[in-house]
């Protein structure tokens, strides 16, 4: 187990664990807005991670562009959709949550 | 040219030339009447082709893509899979005839494309020798079917379809899940190499039971024909006699395909399960065609009940191997001529009347002298009298049955064309009554009322051709099996 | 009980769970949702028993008829998903008449 | 490594049960767009079952295919049948389908857990060492003019089995344009992210649909899964309010749709002609018969997908008034 | 290929085919039908009596035909074939002048002769059937070609009449199906030989042979008009009158008795269906049919209808002369066969001349008819005695042969019987004769129609009186050389006496 | 010589069967004359005769020989009165309606008395049957409709049995049917007894013998007298022939069925004797004098049966004897029909009465009238003489009508009684 694998091995945990919170806020938070907030941040985060994780694995650049690449698409589409779903529930009328 | 002939790989030029014509057809929607005609008798062609190439060096296999059994798919045309492509053939030429001039413009483009792919799904799966290709081929005419039912559009058309769909997907994926447990029990999906390789294991118990019931289900034998009167009555008459005539009978030919060579040596109460389900068919769909009040249901279930006749010959067929299996190649035949010979008639009565009451039919005898007539003889081949097909048909099964002294059988066929009698006179009976409502009369084409009346001629013919056509039948696979002449 | 078994016998399962939901299901959607269901599980298995080649690669074939497979089922899925809406345009419910009764 | 493979264990149970359990949920789950996205959450999870298996090729496709189109075209629909139900005005109709859980049946749960037992039973009487047709496939890979043994059982030695699965493909589009259901309405007004991200990721899709094309001959990959994510661009242009231009949509959108099974025929005459078997590529050049298929199939394919979403034949004001 | 084996197809197309063409003729194509029917007519009378002189002359005619692997049609002119033959196609001729008469200017005329060459064309099929499987194909053709005529009307009664045909009919066919099948299967042949080809047939297929034979006479029954299975034959008489004279008196019900003709002496042989002992069954069954036949026709007062049932008692004595088993028997059968046909033909065309001509259809209403149409009614005067069986007329020939059979056979009982149905036939036939003779007439017809000075169309009295002069004739001439009852003693010498 | 002998043959029969049809008779004169001139012609020419006709029916014959003349004289003398009777009676309108019948029972007469075997003897006697309803019925009122029914009975029964005693006979002679070679052949055979049973049912039906006499004098009450004049003539004598020809007499002894056809006979005669007394009227004297008659030819069949010696004995008798009944029964019948014509005429009025026919003014006419006057008073002698004797009866049982009644059936009764006592003297 060279120190490598140790790091990618911390990263990936960490990503885990931001994952972890971003499903918690999926099922703690009360209203949807709330909750599209929680899942985008924790997991665009914890992506990150895993990607760093994984890039110090891989054997070529190239691997370590696609990986990269992989990340950017996920952020472009996750932000955008999470837009997307906020809109459409504003439309159909959904308030936001005040305690 | 004789050469030229043999050389060419005819099983290929099958599958390939009605693809071509429903893309062409696709393609230029204007032309697809022309288009669709031509490649249909291309079709007729190239069957004849295939047969004279047949006759002369028997078996035809094609090795697709130069790989051979295991690893690639071969193509496999015997005597059985040649009067299944035969009857394709000359019952597409005549519903084809027939649907160029039943279709307006807007449909044609829609009827012709579809029909064509059917074409072609159907010529692939009788030539197809693998287990796989054949589930592909088997999903390629389930879509096609419920496509073309579903083009009429009215509401219980849809119902219908849908139900049709439904039913079919659910046999494709019992099919598939045979298809995989033989493909991994025994290493390969080439039906010559699985007769060889099989021997009774649970495997093949389940994969007999799944396909089966996949293959039941698409053939809408007794218990499980519930989709199809609805399907058959309400699509155009030209879709419901390529439905009846041909849809049904490509899945029973795998079903027969594989019981002769894969499933049919490792015995098993199998074959009386079906001959008790085929006598089952026949009682229960003439009394349910002897109640119909409208035309185009009495003939849908006339095709449940004459369903059964095939499944018949399976019981049969443990001792009176040939007799009973040429009987059962031989009423396919002639109900495919007979079944779209009824569907094409009604078409025209239903064309002509506005509706197809069997009570109103209004002396059509006098006004549509060839629908009539048609409708007669289809009728005297469905009911097994003897100037026709089906009379062959029924004579050989009563010989394979009474050779073995099977007296349930003998007295279900018997009664089975009492009852066909039956329903098809309450039909004739009407036609020369006076109905006493006039209703308005859509002029009927003359090509429409020939193409049926030949369609019902050639189920008469068939009554006189029987010796050439079965021993062009008894090429190949199908009769090797346990061969004990009467 | 290797992995593969462990895969054939969760197929196994789909394909008798989406067989269960088609039969007891009225509505047209849901039986389409358990043909998918279905398919999906005996594609499974296909491929999970093609896993049984120890440590070598797995059987390649069945992976080129599930990814046939698939296809088809989508397009089975696509028609039927039009047939229903039609059905459902003309007759007001997403029921097959027979169901519709009831 | 002893850990490792418990690990793969627990991972694999984990998964299996996790299948069974999601598609539990989406089979019995009384609101139809929460089953709807249960089913696309299945379709995932398929996918990693696939990688578990190693197949990477039917997890692309399942991905894609599977989870995301499938998943479009349910939703695609589910939009539909609300519109159409409520021109039924049936109000109570749509709560209906969200409360009408069926009370579970026992007659035929009984039935099919001896179904499922029997076909169990017979899947562990299976032999437990099998290598199939997987002997053959490496022996004649080198001749098949692709590594990637996948796309050659695909697209050399089952070539026929493709052509006709395209064609199954092309038939369903013509089933559903001769239905003529109801057409997905057009989007009113985008919204600017939907348009700014549909412009962003329409080259890229494409570019990865190329990517997936080139890298099927020696990596999971191929025809369809490029196929699919064009279609997925094409889902994505569609949801954004594009529409293909009038003057496109007759003639040019069918060749462009016909594209694959055409090739495929070409390709057959061809190799007929020139004295092979049907579909024989000579061994040479068969490399790059098969890239020359594939592409073809990836563009009709990618179409076909789209069209299949979009769900009606697009308006061409010459041929149909 | 020599000529011979063509004449019985020639014989067969000489009907189908004009038959075919009439199908097809516009409705006012009057003439060209016309001359259609009657050119095929004289053909077949020609071909017919080319056959009767090579018949005569051991000339050999035969057509075969392969149907299945080792089954064939086959058409053969024997004796016995021709004897039917030439009865059938004399009636057709003389039927298609009445016919074309009486259905002056009713609908469907194309329609109607088509099917009626059909059906003709199936009856000479029946006669010239060289083995079971042709005769069953031609009797079925039978069914189908006579169905459309029953209904000819278009009237609710005659759907209905033909509902109870076709049952019957049907009923039959499948019995007879099923017996040839099984016959096949037990012997692998079908072909009709003098004598039989039974008798190598070991012992323990014996009670399978009884069974057959029941099968056999279900089914021919049927057509036959044997007692439980005769209901059809009454109500078919709502068919206009050619069609209740040429198929009720001598096609349909002919093709039956001479199928039990065929079955018992060429299938099944004489002597060895008397050794199974389902001769002597028949012979009981027969003599109930004549009773029962002559008891209803007593009470009816539809005249058809009182024809009709003398027709069912009428047809049993063929099966009574062949089930008694006897070579003089078997001649009295064989001749009574042609007898029959000839007078109760004329009955039927002078019923068909009172319903045109006066509307007369209930006897009630033919008093005194007698002055009106005399050439008619001496026509059925004529057919009516040769019914009873008075000597100068055909019918007491064969009532001769039949008690002299009976009595040669040793079956005194037959001899009560025929006394009784000739009381019973005089019983109903007399008191037509005194009511048409002697009584004074009403005073105004139901419907009557003038046709000048003659008392009815030339086409509709011709074709009686011609038949009450060949009725006449055979009884008078019987022995002349080339007389019915010569060409039965032909025959029967042919089936007992074959050295 | 024997050549034109064939055209007389035919001539008899075919002659008046063409004359038959309506459309000739009416136009020849004096049909009914014109049919029997061929039958005058044979008996005029000397010598034997034959026809052979092998294509008739089973292959039948004419011949005419001595004793067949006897016959054949009767007949054409019977056939000449009544046509001549009928002709007189021109005017009634079914004179034409009865000529067709008259002629068609003439030819089957004269073809039964010619034929030479047992088929044509048979076949022409039915016809001559039918034709004779016909003259029965001719006169169109109730009455004469229900005695031909009641003839037409008695007709088929009659014809049913000789059908089988046929049959009986072609059994046995295997086809040969002439009369010497069955009645030889009838002799040996087992059969024998019902042969006779049948043949003489069925001529005793036809001739109206004692016990199945009813119809005979139902019919003479109602039938005209042309049809009353032939009653003797045909249908009994043809009755008498038949027997004669087809029973086998002289051949074999049949005592025990000779004694019983002799006690029939005397029983006819007795009944007959009974029944006039009982019965006033003179008019249905020739019914009884035929039932007399009858009786006493069966008691001759009788002792023939019961002793073939004497029957070869007196055999040549038996022609002239029914040519000679049958003249005597046609002569009674006219001359009392001639009576009741006159009694129509004034009871009183004995002087002479006009006869109506231009024809009687000839030579007939004259013996005619002379034979009137002597029978008038003969008559009036015989009625008052007998008026006396039914008197002494009626003041014994004088109850009415149903004394009547009653008298008639005691009367049959101790006839039967008598009739037992002197059969068991006989057997005795």
């Amino acid at each position: 187990m060279n120190p490598s694998d140790y790091l990618s091995a911390a990263l990936m945990i960490a990503g885990a664990v931001f994952f972890l919170a971003g499903t918690l806020g999926l099922l703690r938070f009360p209203d949807v807005y709330s909750r599209l907030h929680a899942l985008t941040k924790a997991d665009n985060v914890g992506l990150g991670l895993v990607v760093m994780g994984l890039a110090v694995q891989a054997e070529s650049w190239a691997v370590v562009g696609k990986l990269l690449l992989i990340w950017l698409l996920v952020l472009l589409a996750g932000a955008s959709v999470a837009h997307l779903i906020a809109r459409g529930a504003l439309e159909r009328g959904i308030k936001l949550w005040r305690r | 040219m004789g050469a030229l002939l043999s050389e060419i790989s005819w099983g290929v030029v099958l599958i390939l030339l009605p693809l071509a014509g429903g893309i062409a057809c696709f393609l230029f929607p204007r032309a697809a009447k022309v288009l669709g005609l031509v490649s249909v008798f291309a079709v007729l062609l190239s069957v004849s082709g295939l047969g004279w190439n047949i006759k002369v060096n028997g078996i035809y296999r094609h090795a697709i893509g130069g790989w051979n059994a295991p690893l690639g798919i071969d193509l496999y045309a015997d005597g059985l899979s040649l009067l299944m492509l035969a009857a394709t053939a000359l019952v597409g030429f005549g519903i084809s005839v027939y649907s160029a001039d039943y279709f307006e413009r807007e449909d044609a483009a829609r009827f012709w494309p579809i029909w064509l792919l059917l074409l072609a799904a159907l010529n692939a799966l009788f030539l197809s020798a693998d287990v796989f290709n054949l589930y592909v081929t088997l999903e390629l005419m389930g879509l096609a079917a419920v496509a073309l039912a579903a083009l009429a559009g009215g509401r219980d058309a849809l119902g219908g379809a849908m139900r049709y769909l439904l039913a079919s997907l659910l046999g494709s994926l019992a099919y598939l899940f045979g298809v995989a447990l033989l493909y991994h029990g025994f290493g390969s999906m080439d039906i010559a190499m699985l007769a060889v390789r099989v021997e009774a294991s649970p495997a093949v118990w389940a994969a007999l039971g799944l396909m089966s019931v996949g293959l039941l289900l698409k053939t809408a034998l007794f218990p499980l024909h519930f989709w199809l009167p609805p399907a058959h009555a309400s699509a155009p008459a030209p879709v419901s006699a390529l439905l009846s005539a041909l849809v049904v009978k490509g899945s029973f030919y795998i079903l027969l395909r594989l019981w002769l060579e894969i499933f049919g040596p490792l015995g098993g109460g199998v074959d009386t399960l079906f001959g008790l389900l085929g006598t089952g068919a026949i009682l229960w769909g003439s009394l349910q065609a002897l109640r119909q009040t409208r035309l185009k249901l009495l003939v849908a279930y006339s095709t449940v009940a004459q369903i059964g006749y095939f499944f018949i010959s399976f019981p049969l067929a443990a001792s009176a191997g040939v007799t009973a299996w040429s009987a059962a190649a031989y009423l396919v035949l002639s109900h495919a001529l007979a079944k779209a010979a009824m569907f094409l008639a009604t078409g025209n009565v239903l064309r002509f009347g506005g509706h197809d009451r069997i009570a109103d039919l209004d002396r059509v005898v006098q006004r549509l002298p060839l629908t009539a007539c048609a409708f007669a003889l289809a009728g005297v081949s469905i009911m097994g009298l003897p100037p026709s097909g089906g009379f062959v048909g029924k004579w050989l099964l009563l010989q394979a049955a009474l050779t073995q002294d099977r007296w349930d059988l003998v007295s279900v066929i018997i009664l089975g064309g009492v009852l066909a009698a039956g329903y098809v006179f309450k039909v004739i009976g009407h036609a020369f009554t006076l109905a006493d409502i006039s209703h308005e009369s859509r002029e009927v084409p003359a090509k429409m009322e020939w193409a049926a009346l030949l369609l019902a001629f050639g189920a008469i013919l068939l009554g006189f051709l029987a010796s050439p056509v079965l021993s062009l039948v008894g090429i190949g696979v199908p009769f090797g099996v346990s061969e004990v002449s009467p | 009980m290797s992995a593969a078994f462990l895969f054939a016998l969760v197929g196994v399962g789909l394909f008798s769970l989406g067989l269960y939901a088609l039969i007891v299901h009225a509505h047209l959607l849901r039986k389409i949702l358990a043909i998918n269901v279905m398919g999906s599980g005996v594609f499974l298995v296909l491929v999970a028993l093609a896993k049984r080649t120890g440590e070598s690669q797995p059987d390649a074939v069945p992976h080129a008829l599930v990814i046939t497979g698939i296809v088809v089922a989508v397009s089975a899925t696509a028609l039927a998903l039009t047939l229903m809406l039609k059905l459902t345009a003309e007759t007001g419910r997403a029921e097959l008449p027979e169901d519709q009764g009831k | 490594m002893e850990a490792l493979t418990l690990l793969h264990w627990t991972f694999d149970i984990l998964l299996g049960l996790g299948l069974l359990w999601l598609g539990w949920r989406v089979l019995t789950s009384p609101d139809l767009f929460n089953a709807i996205v249960l089913f696309v959450a299945f379709g995932l999870l398929m996918a990693l079952a696939w990688v578990r298996l190693d197949a990477p090729d039917i997890a692309l496709a399942e991905a894609a295919i599977g989870a995301g189109l499938t998943g479009a075209l349910l939703l695609a629909a589910f939009a539909k049948l609300r519109t159409v139900e409520k021109n039924h005005d049936i109000a109570g109709q749509l709560e209906k389908g969200k409360l009408e859980n069926r009370s579970f049946q026992w007659w035929p749960a009984t039935f099919l857990l001896v179904v499922a037992a029997g076909l169990g039973h017979t899947v562990l009487s299976l032999p437990h060492y099998a290598t199939g047709l997987s002997a053959e496939v490496s022996a004649n890979l080198k001749s098949s003019g692709v590594s990637n043994p996948v796309t050659a059982v695909l697209l050399n030695f089952r070539g026929y089995d493709t052509l006709l699965e395209m064609v199954v493909l092309l038939l369903a589009l013509l089933g559903v344009w001769s239905i003529s259901g109801s057409a997905l309405p057009r989007e009113a007004a985008p919204g600017p992210i939907l348009d700014t991200l549909s412009r962003l990721l329409t080259p890229v899709l494409i570019l990865v649909a190329a990517y997936l094309l080139w890298v099927g001959a020696h990596a999971p990959g191929g025809a369809f899964q490029a196929g699919a994510v064009l279609g997925a661009a094409g889902v994505l242009l569609l949801l954004s309010g594009w529409r293909l231009s009038s003057h496109l949509a007759g003639l040019p959108l069918r060749i462009i749709l016909v594209a694959g099974p055409v090739a495929f025929v070409a390709m057959a005459v061809f190799t007929m002609l020139t004295g092979g078997q049907f579909l024989e590529y000579p061994r040479a050049e068969a490399g790059t018969l098969i890239l020359f298929l594939e592409t073809a199939a990836t563009l009709s394919i990618g179409t076909t997908l789209a069209a299949l979403f979009l769900g009606e034949r697009p308006k061409n004001k010459r041929e149909y008034p | 290929m020599n000529w011979d084996a063509w004449i019985p197809l020639l014989v067969i197309a000489s009907s189908l085919l004009p038959g075919l063409i009439i199908f097809f003729l516009a409705e006012d194509r009057k003439r060209l039908r016309t001359t259609l029917n009657l050119a095929g007519a004289l053909v077949k009378l020609a071909l017919v009596c080319w056959m009767l002189w090579g018949v005569y002359h051991e000339h050999h005619y035969e057509t075969r035909l392969t149907l299945l692997p080792d089954l064939e049609l086959v058409l053969r002119a024997g004796p016995l074939s021709l004897l039917f033959l030439t009865l059938s196609t004399i009636l057709w001729l003389v039927t298609t002048v009445y016919a074309i008469g009486y259905l002056e200017d009713s609908p469907h005329r194309s329609r109607f002769f088509g099917f009626f060459s059909l059906c003709v064309t199936a009856t000479v099929g029946v006669a010239l059937s060289g083995n079971l499987i042709t005769f069953l194909l031609f009797y079925e053709l039978l069914t189908l070609s006579t169905y459309p005529l029953v209904v000819h009307r278009g009237t609710e009664v005659a759907r209905r009449a033909g509902q109870s045909y076709l049952v019957h009919t049907i009923f039959g066919g499948a019995l007879l199906l099923l017996g040839t099948v099984w016959l096949y299967t037990l012997t692998g042949t079908l072909e009709f030989t003098p004598r039989g080809f039974l008798n190598d047939l070991g012992e323990e297929h014996r009670p399978a042979l009884v069974i057959i034979f029941a099968l056999l006479i279900a089914g021919l029954g049927v057509k036959a008009a044997l007692v439980p299975l005769h209901g059809w034959l009454p109500q078919a008489m709502v068919a206009p009158a050619p069609v209740s004279a040429l198929l009720h008196a001598v096609a349909v019900v002919k093709a039956g008795a001479f199928g039990i003709v065929r079955v018992i002496y060429d299938v099944f042989g004489v002597d060895f269906a008397a050794g199974l002992g389902v001769t002597e069954p028949l012979a009981w069954l027969a003599a109930t049919t004549i009773i029962y036949g002559s008891l209803r026709a007593l009470f009816q007062d539809d005249l058809k209808r009182r024809l009709a049932f003398s027709t069912i008692s009428q047809v049993s004595y063929i099966t009574l002369g062949v089930a008694i088993a006897g070579p003089i028997a078997t001649i009295g059968g064989v001749v009574h066969l042609v007898h029959q046909g000839l007078m109760k033909i004329t009955l039927f065309f002078c019923a068909g001349n009172l319903a045109e001509t006066l509307g007369i259809h209930k006897v009630s209403e033919m008093s005194g008819v007698g002055r009106r149409m005399p050439w008619t009614m001496t026509a059925f005067t004529i057919g009516a005695f040769g019914m009873i069986g008075a000597p100068p007329v055909a019918g007491f020939i064969s009532k001769w042969y039949l008690g002299l059979g009976a009595l040669e056979a040793g079956q005194e009982w037959v001899i009560f019987v025929l006394a009784g149905s000739s009381l019973l036939n005089a019983a109903y036939f007399l008191p037509i004769l005194h009511r048409a003779w002697f009584q004074e007439p009403q005073d105004a017809w139901p419907e009557e129609h003038h046709f000048g000075n003659k008392e009815t169309a030339w086409a509709l009295l011709l074709p009686p009186l011609v038949t009450a002069l060949m009725a006449l004739g055979m009884g008078m001439l019987a022995s002349a050389p080339f007389s019915p009852l010569g060409w039965a003693q032909f025959i029967s010498q042919r089936e007992f006496y074959r050295p | 010589m024997n050549e034109d002998i064939y055209g007389i043959f035919l001539l008899i029969v075919v002659g008046p069967l063409l004359l038959a049809i309506p459309a000739l008779h009416s136009r020849v004169p004096w049909p009914r004359h014109l049919a029997i001139i061929p039958a005058l012609l044979l008996i005029v020419f000397p010598g034997d005769a034959s026809l052979a006709m092998p294509w008739f029916l089973f292959g039948t014959g004419f011949a005419v020989d001595g004793e067949v003349r006897w016959i054949l004289v009767m007949s054409v003398a019977v056939w000449l009165t009544a046509a001549t009777v009928a002709k007189s009676s021109r005017r009634n309108p079914a004179y034409d309606r009865a000529t067709p019948f008259f002629l068609l029972t003439l030819a089957g007469n004269l073809g039964a008395v010619l034929a030479t075997d047992l088929v044509g003897f048979f076949s022409f006697s039915t016809l001559m049957g039918y034709g004779f309803y016909g003259l029965v019925v001719h006169a169109g009122d109730a009455e004469a409709r229900r005695a031909g029914r009641l003839y037409l009975i008695f007709l088929i029964v009659a014809d049913l049995a000789l059908f089988e005693a046929l049959l009986l006979a072609a059994l046995t002679t295997g086809g040969n049917l002439q009369y010497v070679v069955v009645r030889q052949a009838m002799a040996g055979t087992s059969s024998s007894q019902l042969y006779l049973w049948m043949a003489l049912a069925g001529f005793a039906l036809k001739a109206g013998i004692w016990p199945v006499h009813l119809w005979l004098s139902t019919t003479f009450k109602s039938a005209p007298l042309s049809t009353t004049l032939l009653l003797g003539g045909v249908p009994v004598a043809m009755g008498l022939l038949g027997a004669v020809r087809w029973l086998p007499f002289g051949e074999i002894a049949f005592y025990v069925l000779g004694m019983v056809i002799m006690v029939m006979g005397v029983a006819a005669i007795l009944y007959a004797v009974l029944m006039f007394f009982m019965h006033a009227p003179l008019t249905m004297f020739p019914v009884w004098g035929t039932v007399a008659v009858t009786g006493l030819s069966v008691m001759a069949l009788g002792t023939g049966l019961a002793h073939p010696a004497v029957w070869r004995q007196y055999e040549y008798l038996t022609y002239p004897f029914i040519a000679s009944l049958g003249m005597f029964l046609a002569a009674l019948t006219f001359a009392i029909g001639r009576l009741q014509d006159k009694r129509q005429a004034p009871e009183v009025d004995l002087q002479r009465v006009e006869v109506l026919s231009p024809w009687g003014e000839g030579g007939m006419g004259v013996i005619e009238r002379w034979a009137e006057d002597r029978l008038l008073i003969l008559r009036s002698l015989w009625r008052d003489l007998r008026l006396k004797a039914v008197e002494q009866y009626q003041r014994i049982f004088d109850w009415g009508k149903p004394a009547v009644f009653i008298w008639g059936w005691s009367a049959t009764i101790t006839m039967f009684v008598f009739l037992g006592l002197v059969f068991a003297w006989l057997a005795g």
